[in-house]
């Protein structure tokens, strides 16, 4: 019964994150929108550790990797940002239609 | 609720100074002699000291300060001859009693009109014009550092900025913390002699630098190691090899005055951040900076 | 009252997630991702997860911040002074988010879930150590190693200088119709940047 | 959590107290006058007579939200010190990670604090501190990490319990010190107090005055007690001792790094942000990983 919760409010952050990441136009809200399907992950896998694994310890490492998937998504995506925003100033996805120049 | 106002009245009242001519040196050791709090900024304080006699150029920023003092606020106007502890005292009674408050001096307006404006009725239009809540949006410009094109923000400090000699008034645009363009309004005013005396400008920099006991040994007349000169960074603000804010901070903590004048200060603060900016300016006297500032 | 606490952290991270493609302020839209993220590390400390719950709440608040200045920094507009909506495809987008929720619900309400609670008395941070550091030690020193190549990959992207000039030699910003005229910066201005050094 | 949760008021609320009272012993050390026992309360009192200052369009909520969460985080953080060898108000198995996360959301804190009133100092002030306080998270982490290391456990009870023959302080001799430019940055202090400097006319507390500001002083002060009460458990042995009863050691050694803490505080001068940045992560980070090295070699 508590997993079925965790994971109906998993599901729920799941698809706001999506919507968030394909509707925003901004490069930044996009990728807070790829971090909320991540952290829907996380929630997910909290809750099947915890309540459906009995506690395998493999159910945290995943988690763990997760949170690592995160950082370095973070770290590369603001990178990526600033190079672009260097050579086109642009914070839009719209606005590196083309890789030339 | 009384018993809160008496503790309250047996604290030393926070006071904003607006310091006129000549007057830098007996406020600095009117707040170093303990019987007042010196308030960084209006909203902090409860009571408003004017000191000297304003010139009118600065008559429109008394008011405006006196707006930002939260009601119910006194005024006190000190002409140096006397001894002004009593007069704060009773102006803080005043203050916490609320009895005889002084109502606002300026109608409260913004410098765009925004009300009932543009698309949203908040001034703005689109997604980047008007001027939303009364201000115009930030644009981006060059970044004199490294490139980035990032927003620029264009303020006004002064004249009677606490990290500023008094008087002095500075148009500087902002991009974070780093000054991308700086440009001086007004000069500082004069000021006696004491006033750029060693200790005195010594105890302005170690306020800034975090050490207001230091800055008061100094005033009553004690030194201070040169263990603190560390704080300063090497070469800034230097005209030549040798002469940076450092040197002239160890020049005054061994007692030996500071140059007369200060080279043209609008140009050398771009580029710098802002605390650097604050401590390069104060590493010369007053008296210098207002001899740089009429001479350019 | 455990259920309960659940629910209220579920609910309150997700109307906070909700939150964050709503308000208009850069800031704002970051610390309300933030208390999502702090909810998802609240049910973990119910649910047992220690560790893994005050490090999602470490992780997450120090993550946000970083992400907060770089929302400033880069929108235009980031205070959300001008109410603003800056989708596309945003019809599509709802569909499928509403679609990704329905096929997720139908299949944890259709599929029969495992249940074996975590033992209370688990000793589960110190299962997840022997863990990392046991037969999972390749796993965990190839996040390692992909967390150090992404830093340096970010210093690389960031920087202004390179290996083949810098980086915004001959910069030319978008246009605001397609195959239009560069906005804001001009692109002869791209040139001049050195005479500042 | 056990009924002791109920002692943590009290226990900030008293180390608040005598901290803001050590601040203004200090002043004696440079021939300035020392105030009396009472000197807090009166500044108290006369912040909570005078009314909240207003500014054009402030965040309302997160203007109280931002010394609320601060003044929590530092009960948090206190609650998982052990306060007698095995007893804590919340034992957490990691504790030592409860105290990262409060230290980490700190920094959100102080910066929606310099955000939330819409003014330029105080949002220049709230800049700062997070390219300070960001840095700052690495070695406080490297440090915590390796005074947990000789416990072989994240739980502050068993860190203790790990002290009984010798002080982490004489294992590990760079952990403190590097804990106390955590401690500092955590409390808005001396020259790590790039939050509300004098240069920026009281940073992000500049638009402050009445109970809100009285509230944030408050928070900076519970943080130090916190803070102290931390450091303590993790290089002092917290509440080991012979004769004195457990709580009683711990207080002392809270006060003891207390005392440290302030004195760092008024005698160490602050310099430029960039240059602290520069120092900390060339000099600080460095420093704490070789310090983390040091004692894991220590541990083996």
């Amino acid at each position: 019964m508590t997993l079925t919760i965790v994971l109906v409010f998993a599901a729920a952050l799941f698809g706001i994150g999506l919507y968030g990441a394909m509707s925003q136009q901004s490069f930044v809200m996009l990728m807070m929108g790829l971090e909320l399907m991540l952290n829907s992950a996380l929630l997910a896998m909290i809750g099947f550790w915890s309540l459906g694994l009995a506690g395998a310890p493999e159910g945290q490492l995943l988690a763990i990797i997760v949170m690592a998937v995160m950082a370095v998504e973070m770290a590369v995506g603001f990178a990526l940002v600033v190079a672009v925003y260097r050579k086109r100033q642009a914070d839009m996805t719209e606005s590196i239609g083309t890789l030339k120049e | 609720m009384t018993l809160l106002r008496r503790l309250a009245a047996s604290a030393p009242p926070p006071v904003y100074p607006c310091i006129g001519p000549g007057m830098l040196d007996p406020v600095e050791r009117l707040f170093a002699s303990g019987c007042a709090r010196r308030a960084l900024s209006p909203a902090s304080a409860g009571v408003l000291l004017i000191a000297g006699v304003v010139p009118d150029r600065a008559a429109a920023a008394i008011d405006r300060l006196h707006d930002q003092v939260p009601p119910p606020r006194r005024t006190v106007g000190w002409s140096g001859a006397d001894e002004p502890s009593n007069s704060l005292h009773d102006a803080w009674s005043g203050v916490l009693s609320g009895d005889g408050a002084e109502p606002d001096r300026l109608p409260d307006e913004p410098p765009n009109e925004w009300r009932g404006k543009g698309d949203h009725g908040h001034g703005g239009e689109g997604m980047m014009g008007g001027t939303p809540y009364g201000r115009p949006m930030a644009m981006t410009g060059e970044d004199p550092r490294d490139g980035l094109q990032l927003d620029r923000y264009t303020m006004r400090v002064g004249p009677f900025a606490p990290m500023l000699p008094p008087g002095l008034e500075l148009e500087v645009t902002l991009q974070g913390d780093l000054i991308a363009a700086a440009r001086v309004l007004q000069p500082p005013f004069p000021q006696e002699d004491t006033a750029s005396a060693p200790p005195a400008c010594a105890a302005r920099m170690l306020r800034l630098l975090g050490l207001p006991h230091h800055a008061d040994r100094l005033l009553r007349g004690g030194r201070v190691r040169a263990g603190v000169l560390c704080a300063v960074p090497k070469g800034l603000g230097a005209a030549m090899p040798g002469r940076d804010a450092r040197a002239r901070l160890r020049r005054w903590l061994d007692g030996e005055p500071g140059a007369a004048q200060a080279p043209e200060f609008g140009a050398l603060i771009t580029g710098l951040e802002w605390h650097e900016a604050i401590l390069m300016l104060n590493s010369w006297s007053p008296e210098a900076l207002r001899r740089a500032a009429e001479a350019a | 009252m455990t259920l309960v606490s659940i629910i209220a952290l579920g609910l309150f991270a997700v109307w906070t997630g909700w939150r964050v493609f709503v308000v208009d302020s850069m800031v704002r839209a970051s610390f309300s991702l933030m208390l999502s993220f702090l909810c998802t590390g609240g049910i973990a400390l119910i649910l047992h997860a220690d560790y893994l719950g005050a490090a999602t709440v470490f992780m997450m608040a120090v993550e946000m911040m970083v992400m907060a200045i770089f929302m400033v920094m880069f929108m235009m507009n980031p205070a959300g002074l001008n109410p603003m909506k800056m989708v596309h495809q945003e019809r599509l987008s709802i569909l499928m988010g509403a679609l990704a929720f329905g096929v997720f619900v139908g299949a944890v309400l259709r599929s029969d879930l495992p249940d074996a609670p975590v033992a209370a008395d688990r000793p589960a941070t110190f299962d997840l150590g022997t863990e990392l550091l046991g037969p999972s030690m390749l796993i965990f020193e190839t996040a390692g190693v992909t967390l150090l190549a992404a830093m340096v990959a970010a210093v690389v992207l960031s920087s202004r200088t390179g290996r083949y000039g810098e980086a915004d030699a001959g910069a030319r910003p978008p246009g605001l119709t397609e195959g239009g005229d560069p906005a804001g910066r001009q692109p002869e201005e791209g040139g001049h940047h050195h005479h500042h050094h | 959590m056990s009924p002791l949760v109920l002692t943590l008021p009290v226990a900030l609320l008293a180390g608040a107290w005598l901290a803001a009272w050590i601040d203004r012993l200090a002043p004696a050390l440079w021939g300035g006058r020392a105030a009396g026992p009472l000197a807090p309360l009166r500044d108290g009192a006369a912040l909570l007579a005078r009314p909240n200052a207003t500014t054009e369009a402030p965040d309302r909520l997160t203007r109280w939200l931002a010394p609320g969460t601060y003044l929590v985080l530092a009960a948090a953080g206190l609650s998982v010190v052990p306060l007698a060898p095995g007893v804590a108000a919340v034992d957490s198995p990691v504790g030592i990670v409860v105290w990262g996360a409060c230290e980490a959301l700190t920094v959100v804190a102080v910066f929606l604090h310099g955000w939330s009133p819409n003014s330029p100092f105080p949002l220049i002030g709230a800049y700062r501190y997070t390219a300070i306080g960001l840095p700052v998270m690495l070695p406080s982490m490297f440090v915590l990490i390796a005074a947990a290391l000789p416990a072989e456990s994240l739980s502050l009870i068993a860190v203790v319990e790990a002290q009984r023959e010798v002080w982490n302080l004489v294992r590990q001799p760079i952990g403190l010190p590097l804990f106390l430019i955590v401690g500092l940055t955590l409390t808005l202090r001396g020259p790590f107090d790039f939050a509300d400097g004098a240069d920026i006319a009281g940073g992000t507390s500049a638009e402050e005055s009445g109970p809100g500001r009285a509230l944030w002083q408050l928070a900076r002060l519970t943080m130090l007690t916190a803070f102290s009460a931390m450091a303590a458990t993790a290089f002092l042995g917290g509440p080991l001792g012979p004769g004195l009863p457990a709580p009683m050691w711990l207080a002392l050694k809270t006060v003891a790094v207390m005392l440290l803490t302030i004195l760092a505080c008024h005698a160490l001068a602050r310099t430029v942000p960039s240059r602290m940045l520069h120092l900390l992560w060339v000099a600080a980070l460095p420093l704490s990983f070789l310090h983390l090295a040091l004692a894991g070699w220590v541990a083996l």
